[in-house]
């Protein structure tokens, strides 16, 4: 089953990184680097019982907290551009060129 | 397998097919006995009232027949998933429930949960949070100003109160040890001596006759605080009077439930209500020992009976009665909860939130700490 | 029947990740459909024997991390995304493409077989053992994780805070 | 019972200190804000307690370098492990992250944005970077980058009013938390493939051959490539720069670059070692990060957007001895380190003086005729700008001559001529302002503020430095800094 | 322990079938006459004139992060409490540790009014 | 051989000290709210200038021609972990081109005294500054230390051409800068190659040139520098190519001349002047001093191509200066010529060749200088530089044509003069080298003299037709003194050169044995294997 779930954190991966990279909408490319978080932890939980070691799972917890504080300042930094700008696409917030 | 899918269908059925009917019966009795008037008492079949215990099946009859509307502009499919995601959780929360001990009949062990789980309290408490969803996709779905408001309220107040939640009861696993449910509930079978450790510290023998005042060891004793703080919590999170400002109709008219009729609306209706016992099974089996029949513990029964009935007949009975303890338990606890509803006012939104943040919250965060070093002087004490 | 349940939450879970990042039109379905799929992960976690890292992923994530997506997105009440029809299919097929591409070579270059597990040891994946662990090897990334939410509170705060005092 | 484990608190010193440090700003901020009246004030004691923290960190790990004695938290699991490395590291650090705190008063009074949390998450931000350049575990690693970038993200939104700020965050934010991602997925392989997470363990179980190991190597290479903003992934960094406000860019353009590049330096050193190949992708990274940083910073018009273009082309630089990855090459990155961290702050330390009513001098034309009005800044400018050019009596000037000393030894000459071609290119553009400050006649603007005594502190120290570097790297007895850089770079590893 | 799973499985397959039922029930039971008006979204007997598709007080969001925030706090609560009697005075130091930060930034939150509803 | 063994430093450093020393009195008084009047940086900038002439001339005479190691030879540790010595020596061709710099200071200065009128401070600073730089250049005996001086004085020098320039100053500033630039990295990267070499060879890290006497220390020059069978990077022909190129662009040879031509217009008077006089012969210098010795098998290699390009040199520049309008690029393509004429004389590597292009680089400086004074004085009174504006200058100017006349002779190569005894010197190299090279040589003198004659008859005589040209003041005693400072060497060197010629003949003999020891030098002196590369 550890090679399943690894297979499948890939997938979970791709998925995720194409959202981020092309989805315009501010929040979905911060859902899609969370989902690339969740097939990081997947692959750890998978790579730490094939182990039989938890070490993994110490990373996941901390990949949790990580998720959870990149969460707070992250929305907090769109509700603030929002309030400035009144928009969610990545493409007309755009101030500064890329 | 078998095993599993009976308990499940114990529980299930107790709960959701006998208590539920009855709470919403108690509910308006209660009130009414609170209020000094009769109550409902008109539903009748066939001319016969019995006490309005036919209301139940009015209600649901009516529920039934009522027309499903969806308003315009509402999201059709979550506007359909919303009340199932309300009610799911409250009926999974039952699978960690423990409603008896642990008995052995012969080399085969019985275990009265349908899961015993290492996490069994987080478990509750995970569940919990999916049940935010079911507000929240509600007031979304609803397109309607009150059901986004209500909805926006709701989940902020039971995010709000899951937290607290959780720390309100830490002081507990300090002291059980664990986070398994069954285990908390094994752990106060037993009782203590109240004064005992006064008498060990001050190194007097006290008067025998003091000797026997005992308390059950149950959390609710060991952890008064915690009680408390885990009370409101949880009655906070089922957003049920005093802490009904998500759908306060006189601000909101109904919050997030607003744009729900027939069925659909039962079914938040029936969430609603099976949560009070389900926090009264969770209350019991944290803070009133679960299943355990105080100053009985389990050994005490099996031996008192096995002797003379042998051990198979007195496990049996033992289960039995924990069983019935169980439900009296949980129904003290329903009683608690409506007695408080009736009792007290409804809060203020601002109100709600800042006990949650300004005073619940320090007060668990500083339950825990004392709690440790309580524990830690005693343990060094008896050391 | 372990396998069965497995490839049923990985269906859950591939569909919800999907689901959350090819809804464009209403991202409060795009973030409940990674609800979806992060509940069904959770109990992947509990089925690879994580057992308390299962329900935490619940806890956290399903529970509390997408609540707060949830509450921005409402909080803003956005429901589009303002992005052209044209721009759009090629944008997905673009994603399609990449993503498949990207998932086909991630997983070819992945074993084609992992050796056998190695024997739990009794307790793997409780809170016990992980606890364990936390508390005493990894102690150090306990406490600094309490400095990462510290930093993202105050950050949050002077972020979203209304007034500029 | 459980094992309690035996902890040497000596070996958190710094980071429990910056801790300290940020707690008492930020109870400082509450206590003092709550005053109402007195604000300015308040901003000073701030500035102070968050200055006189670092300077305990400093004195802390340079006295840590000087007595060289390895130190582990956790002796039976060790995720820090201070050597001479992680001591020069910090110190280098946490110097910097000195100076940019200092420049933060003044400017951010200018833009009416002092509030005490600036402190507390640049402290908190420093902490991180202090754990980063420690770790000696996966764990750690990440938990240094997260410790150090969120705060950061924050802190380049910190003038929230501003749209250019908000979206800098937001840039920032969305390209650090993807590279993150990346560099977590690729942690977890490497687990996956060796079973550890300690950077001692995963060297001895690396197998060069095992692809799924090696993505993830690339993974957690690219997500470094992300942070120190190397060609082809360094897109947010312009942006970044540009949006954040000036004292926060200075910070994190700086500190950032050294704390990433002195882990990435431990990581290739003692984890990777054996993974050959390693060297020819870092080598490519340095070739386009040095032509397209030097390329696109020509045809900026804003000075911040230059200094990124060109913090993008520095990091190429620095690329190169790391491909290089000779004990040699390790000392020529940490020198250049020192010296990009001199040149650009004090770069920035200049634009953060010429800050005035909440104005930035941000455009090359604020700069026209600065020669005749603000002579000291604009020298100590010209200074700058041609020690980040590498021109002879600078400090850029022997970082750039290490890292060809490095390259040269290590079969990297294309390199090295590629470095050299590139340079000339980079001299165009530092070359600029000096055209505007000295060859222009004056701008409308009114470049005058009084300079903060902060930032004279800053700017004298980053000048000094500059010249002493340039002039005389290993000569004096108190300040050899090519032994020192040596020092560090073959401290080697615990196990 | 992966037993127990199966009951957990097992209630949550229940759950979905008695809501299921319930909905499915109500759908064959239920009468069916709709007009415009009864699906107009219900405003107190006014039509609607702002459409709910605006903006809200951002004490949501403030609270929505704390509660992600401390969850995260208690998360690492749970075992930590379970392990409490193990770890003894340590475990009691660890915590403290731990908990300073998190309870300076409560009581930030609180200074900075960002817990006022 | 000195009383003041430093006294080599004390040329070098004084201008700086100077410089220094008056910012920071500037400093400390602008931070009181004064300001130090800027005739006195002028005036102590000319001073400093002055003793630094006179320095350098008890350098000139305690010079022993007799003798051809080099002299005032100081050898002091600077960075001794990276083998960067501070390490000067003088020998006749340093000493020459010292000479020079050392005298073409003051003179500028006081010829600038009226035409820099904004920023005066600056301008004495960067000038100062400048003056250490080229000093530096030419007395440095450690490689990475001659490095140091060779890019420090172009800071320097963009200031004065961008600061104190005309119209398009800020455009030729930057290309001189990095056409310099372009060429010096990869000298610095060829620079490190050859000192790796050096250090896998005799395991020591060392820049100096050659070994200072009393020292066993092995130097550059010993180390073996191979022709083939060696990664491509450690052959003489890539390292002498890079060393070339920066030296060549210096120069300039053709095709990497075209910043000349605008930095020369561009300048002031006084950057035109020591452009021309003295940093154009940086590059030759460079030849000399370390691309030959080091390289010298790469050198012969390349013989055909540094002749080709230095005879197109001759007679492109003769060409274009041919049609040009204005004076001062006219001067600066005849820059371009004269420059080829020098690197002619380096490649025919023998004495007579050698000897001839030093001493044409002193008389280019001289010639050149005074030209670009003439031109500047001429500026100073009309605001433009088109010859058409000018004729009949001779009628109000007299003392201006005279001058002026002989300089221009000077420039052609007539007898007495000193042109005539540089070019002789080449021509004679080139022809013991290649007759063929020095018949299209000897095209080149005469095409000089055709455009120079032509420029001069234009401006100088005719009648005056622009009326502006008709209430001009001849030269005002300032003026006359020093363009007579400049008339004496002219007059001098082409009268009784030996004077520079014997001090020039045992280093240029030196330097040639030098290249033929190396030359028989085929295999590593000491057989030592690589150190074993710690790989990560």
């Amino acid at each position: 089953m550890v090679g399943e779930a690894v297979v499948l954190s890939a997938i979970l991966f791709a998925i995720g990184t194409v959202g981020a990279l092309v989805r315009r909408n501010v929040i979905v490319v911060l859902m899609s680097i969370e989902l690339m978080l969740n097939a990081v932890n997947l692959a750890l939980v998978a790579f730490s019982r094939q182990w039989a070691d938890p070490a993994g799972q110490v990373l996941v917890l901390m990949v949790i907290v990580v998720a959870a504080a990149e969460v707070a300042v992250g929305l907090g930094i769109v509700i603030s551009l929002f309030r400035n700008r009144e928009t969610l696409n990545l493409e007309e917030a755009s101030l500064l060129k890329w | 397998m078998l095993e599993i899918v009976l308990k499940m269908l114990f529980i299930v059925l107790v709960i959701l097919g006998g208590m539920l009917p009855l709470i919403t019966w108690v509910e308006r009795k209660q009130s009414a006995v609170m209020q000094d008037r009769i109550g409902a008492n008109r539903a009748d079949l066939m001319g016969v009232t019995v006490l309005g215990l036919l209301h139940p099946v009015a209600d649901v009859l009516k529920l039934f027949s009522k027309e499903d509307v969806v308003p315009t502009g509402a999201n059709r499919t979550l506007h359909l998933l919303a009340p199932v995601v309300a009610i799911v959780p409250a009926i999974v929360t039952l699978a960690v429930i423990p409603f008896g001990g642990s008995y052995t009949f012969g080399g085969a062990t019985l275990n009265l949960v349908v899961a015993d789980v290492d996490w069994g309290i987080v478990f509750v408490f995970a569940v919990g949070g999916i049940a935010t969803y079911g507000a929240v996709m509600a007031g979304w779905a609803s397109n309607n100003n009150w059901s986004l408001l209500g909805s926006m309220r709701a989940a902020a107040q039971m995010v709000s109160y899951e937290v607290t939640m959780g720390f309100s009861i830490v002081g507990l696993f300090m002291i059980y040890e664990t986070l398994q449910l069954p285990a908390m509930a094994a752990w106060q079978d037993d009782s203590f001596r109240l004064l005992g450790f006064i008498e060990y510290l001050l190194d007097i023998p006290l008067p025998a006759f003091l000797g026997w005042i005992r308390l059950p060891l149950w959390g609710v004793f060991l952890q008064p605080l915690g009680f408390v703080l885990f009370l409101v919590c949880i009655m906070a999170e089922n957003k049920r009077p005093p802490f009904d400002a998500p759908e306060g109709e006189s601000e909101l008219v109904a919050g997030y439930h607003l744009e729900y009729s027939g069925m659909r609306f039962g079914l938040f209706y029936t969430a609603e209500f099976l949560e009070v016992p389900v926090i009264g099974c969770i209350l019991t089996t944290l803070f009133f020992g679960g299943w355990s029949i105080p100053f009985l513990p389990q050994e005490t029964i099996v031996g008192f009976i096995g002797a003379g009935f042998g051990e198979g007949f007195a496990t049996g009975v033992c289960l039995v009665l924990h069983v019935l303890s169980f439900l009296m338990k949980v129904a003290l606890m329903i009683w608690l909860q409506m007695a408080l509803r009736w009792t007290l006012p409804r809060f203020r939104y601002d109100q709600v939130m800042d006990l949650c943040w300004k005073i619940i919250l320090p007060l668990s965060i500083a339950n825990v700490f004392v709690t440790g070093a309580i524990i830690l002087w005693i343990e060094t004490v008896m050391a | 029947m372990n396998e069965w349940i497995f490839y049923a939450f990985s269906a859950v879970a591939v569909a919800g990740a999907l689901g959350m990042v090819s809804n464009v039109r209403n991202t409060v379905a795009a973030a409940l459909s990674l609800v979806a799929s992060m509940v069904s992960l959770g109990g992947i976690y509990v089925l690879l024997e994580a057992y308390l890292i299962g329900v935490l992923q619940i806890l956290v994530y399903a529970g509390a991390i997408m609540v707060v997506f949830l509450f921005v997105v409402m909080l803003l009440n956005q429901r589009k995304d303002g992005f052209s029809a044209g721009r759009q299919w090629v944008m997905k097929t673009f994603g399609a493409v990449l993503g498949v591409a990207g998932a086909v070579g991630l997983v070819g270059l992945l074993p084609a077989r992992f050796p056998e597990a190695a024997a739990l040891p009794e307790g793997f994946g409780g809170y016990r053992a992980l606890g364990v662990m936390l508390f005493t090897d990894y102690v150090l990334a306990f406490e600094v994780s309490s400095l990462l939410l510290l930093s993202a509170m105050v950050g949050a705060v002077i972020l979203a805070r209304r007034s500029a005092d | 019972m459980i094992p309690i484990p035996t902890l040497h608190v000596v070996a958190i010193l710094p980071v429990l200190v910056l801790a300290m440090g940020a707690f008492a700003v930020l109870s400082g901020e509450l206590f003092l804000s709550s005053r109402g009246a007195g604000k300015s004030g308040a901003g000073s004691v701030l500035v102070g307690v968050s200055g006189a923290t670092l300077l305990t960190v400093v004195v802390i790990t340079v006295q840590g370098f000087i007595s060289a004695e390895a130190s582990e938290f956790n002796p039976d699991h060790p995720m820090l492990h201070l050597d001479r490395l992680a001591y020069f590291s910090s110190s280098l650090v946490v110097g910097a992250a000195l100076l940019s705190c200092l420049l933060a008063n003044g400017y951010l009074q200018e833009l009416r944005i002092h509030h005490g949390e600036f402190y507390a998450l640049l402290l908190l931000s420093t902490a991180g970077m202090v754990l980063l350049v420690c770790a000696v575990d996966f764990l750690s690693v990440f938990l240094g980058i997260e410790l150090m970038s969120i705060p950061l993200y924050v802190l380049a939104g910190f003038d929230r009013g501003k749209p250019r700020s908000n979206e800098s965050a937001l840039k920032y934010f969305i390209a650090g938390s993807f590279a993150t991602a990346l560099l977590l997925y690729g942690m977890a392989l490497v687990y996956g493939a060796t079973g550890a997470t300690h950077f001692a363990t995963i060297a001895a179980r690396l197998d060069p051959n095992d692809s799924m190991a090696m993505v993830g190597v690339g993974l957690i290479l690219v997500g470094f490539a992300f942070k120190v903003s190397s060609v082809p992934f360094h897109q947010w960094t312009p942006d970044v720069y540009e949006g954040a406000p000036t004292a926060v860019t200075a910070f994190m353009a700086v500190t950032v670059k050294l704390a990433a590049f002195a882990a990435l330096l431990r990581i290739l050193d003692q984890a990777f070692g054996a993974v050959e190949a390693l060297g020819s992708v870092l080598a490519v990274l340095a070739g386009f990060s040095m032509c397209v940083g030097n390329l696109m910073a020509i045809i900026q018009d804003n000075v911040k957007r230059m200094l990124a273009w060109s913090a993008i082309a520095q990091a190429g630089y620095l690329l190169v001895p790391l491909s290089a990855g000779t004990a040699e090459a390790r000392a020529a990155v940490l020198f250049y380190l020192v010296v990009y961290a001199l040149g650009n702050l004090g770069a920035f330390a200049v634009m953060i003086a010429l800050t005035h009513r909440g104005q930035e001098a941000d455009r090359f034309d604020d700069y026209n005729g600065l020669a005749t009005q603000r002579p000291g800044l604009a020298a100590a400018m010209v200074l700058f700008m041609i020690s980040l050019a590498g021109i002879p009596g600078t400090a850029g000037f022997m970082g750039k001559l290490q890292i060809f000393l490095a390259a040269v030894r290590a079969d990297q000459l294309p390199l090295a001529i590629l470095m050299a071609l590139t340079s000339v290119i980079s001299v165009y553009y530092y070359l600029r302002l000096p055209i505007a400050m000295y060859m222009r006649p004056h701008s409308e603007r009114p470049h005058r503020r009084e300079l903060d005594f902060l930032e004279f502190v800053v700017l004298a120290t980053c000048a000094a430095l500059v010249l002493l570097l340039g002039l005389l790297p290993n000569t004096l007895d108190w300040l050899p800094v090519i032994d020192w850089t040596y020092q560090a770079a073959t401290a080697s590893a615990p196990n | 322990m992966l037993a127990e799973f199966v009951g957990i499985l097992l209630i949550l397959a229940l759950a979905l079938l008695i809501a299921a039922a319930f909905l499915v029930l109500h759908r064959m039971l239920s009468p069916k006459r709709e007009f415009a008006e009864k699906l107009e979204p219900f405003e107190c007997g006014e039509s609607q004139i702002v459409s709910p598709h605006r903006r809200f007080s951002v004490k949501f969001y403030l609270v929505a992060m704390l509660f992600v925030l401390f969850d995260v706090e208690a998360m690492f609560f749970y075992p930590w409490g379970a392990l409490f009697r193990d770890l003894g005075g340590y475990g009691l130091a660890v915590m403290a540790v731990f908990s300073v930060p998190l309870v300076l930034g409560l009581l930030y939150e609180w200074k900075k009014g960002a817990l006022e509803w | 051989m000195t009383e003041l063994p430093d006294l080599l430093a004390y040329v070098i450093l004084l201008p700086l000290a100077t410089a220094m020393m008056l910012l920071v009195i500037e400093g400390g008084a602008r931070s009181i709210g004064g300001s130090l009047p800027s005739q006195v940086w002028r005036g102590l900038g000319l001073g400093a200038s002055l003793a630094t002439c006179v320095l350098t001339s008890m350098l000139w005479i305690g010079y022993d021609p007799t003798r051809i190691e080099m002299q005032f030879v100081a050898h002091v540790a600077w960075i001794p972990s990276l083998g960067i010595n501070w390490y000067v020596g003088l020998d006749g061709i340093s000493l020459l081109l010292m000479g020079l710099t050392a005298f073409l200071m003051p003179v500028v200065l006081v010829a600038s005294w009226s035409e820099i009128q904004h920023s005066l401070r600056g301008y004495v600073f960067f000038m100062l500054f400048l003056e250490t730089g080229m000093l530096g250049t030419f007395a440095s005996l450690n490689l990475l230390q001659f490095y140091v001086f060779w890019e420090l004085m172009l800071v320097p020098m963009v200031f004065l051409i961008g600061v104190w320039g005309g119209p398009r100053r800020i455009y030729a500033a930057v290309k001189f800068f990095l056409f310099t630039m372009v060429g010096s990295l990869l000298m610095l990267v060829a620079l490190v190659a050859i000192a790796w070499l050096h250090a896998e060879q005799f395991g020591v890290w060392n820049f100096d040139l050659m070994t200072p006497p009393g020292s066993q220390v092995p130097a550059l020059l010993d180390t073996f520098v191979p022709v083939a069978d060696a990664p491509w990077w450690q052959t003489q022909s890539w390292l002498f190519a890079a060393f070339a190129l920066a030296f060549a662009i210096k120069v300039p040879l053709v095709p990497l001349h075209t910043w000349l031509p605008d930095a020369h217009t561009e300048a002031p008077t006084a950057g035109s002047v020591l452009l021309a006089g003295v940093l154009l012969k940086m590059g030759g210098y460079g030849f000399l001093r370390f691309a030959l010795p080091l390289f010298p098998s790469a050198a012969v290699e390349f013989v055909p191509l540094f002749f080709g390009l230095a005879l197109v040199g001759i007679l492109y520049g003769s060409l274009v200066a041919m049609v040009q309008t204005d004076v001062k690029r006219l001067v600066a393509y005849s820059s371009v010529a004269h420059l080829g004429f020098v690197t002619l004389g380096m490649f025919t590597l023998n004495v007579e060749g050698l000897e001839g292009s030093v001493l044409q680089m002193v008389n280019h400086g001289i010639t050149t200088g005074a030209l670009f004074l003439l031109i500047g004085m001429l500026y100073e009174r009309r605001h433009t530089r088109e010859i058409s504006e000018f004729g009949g200058i001779a009628k109000p100017m007299p003392v201006f044509a005279a001058i002026f006349g002989v300089v221009v002779m000077a420039s052609i190569g007539l007898p007495l003069l000193n042109g005539f005894v540089g070019e002789f010197l080449i021509l004679l190299g080139t022809f013991r080298a290649n007759a063929w090279v020095g018949t299209i040589a000897t095209l080149g003198v005469v095409l000089a003299a055709v455009y120079m004659l032509w420029m001069y008859r234009r401006i100088v005589f005719g009648p005056v037709e622009n009326p502006e040209n008709r209430g001009l003041i001849d030269l005002g005693g300032r003026e006359k003194a020093v363009l007579v400072a400049l008339l004496i060497p002219i007059f001098w060197i082409g009268i009784h050169p030996e004077t520079f010629l014997k001090r020039l003949h045992p280093s240029v003999r030196e330097t040639l044995r030098v290249m033929e020891v190396r030359t028989e030098l085929t295999a590593p002196p000491v057989p030592e294997p690589p150190r074993e590369r710690e790989r990560r």
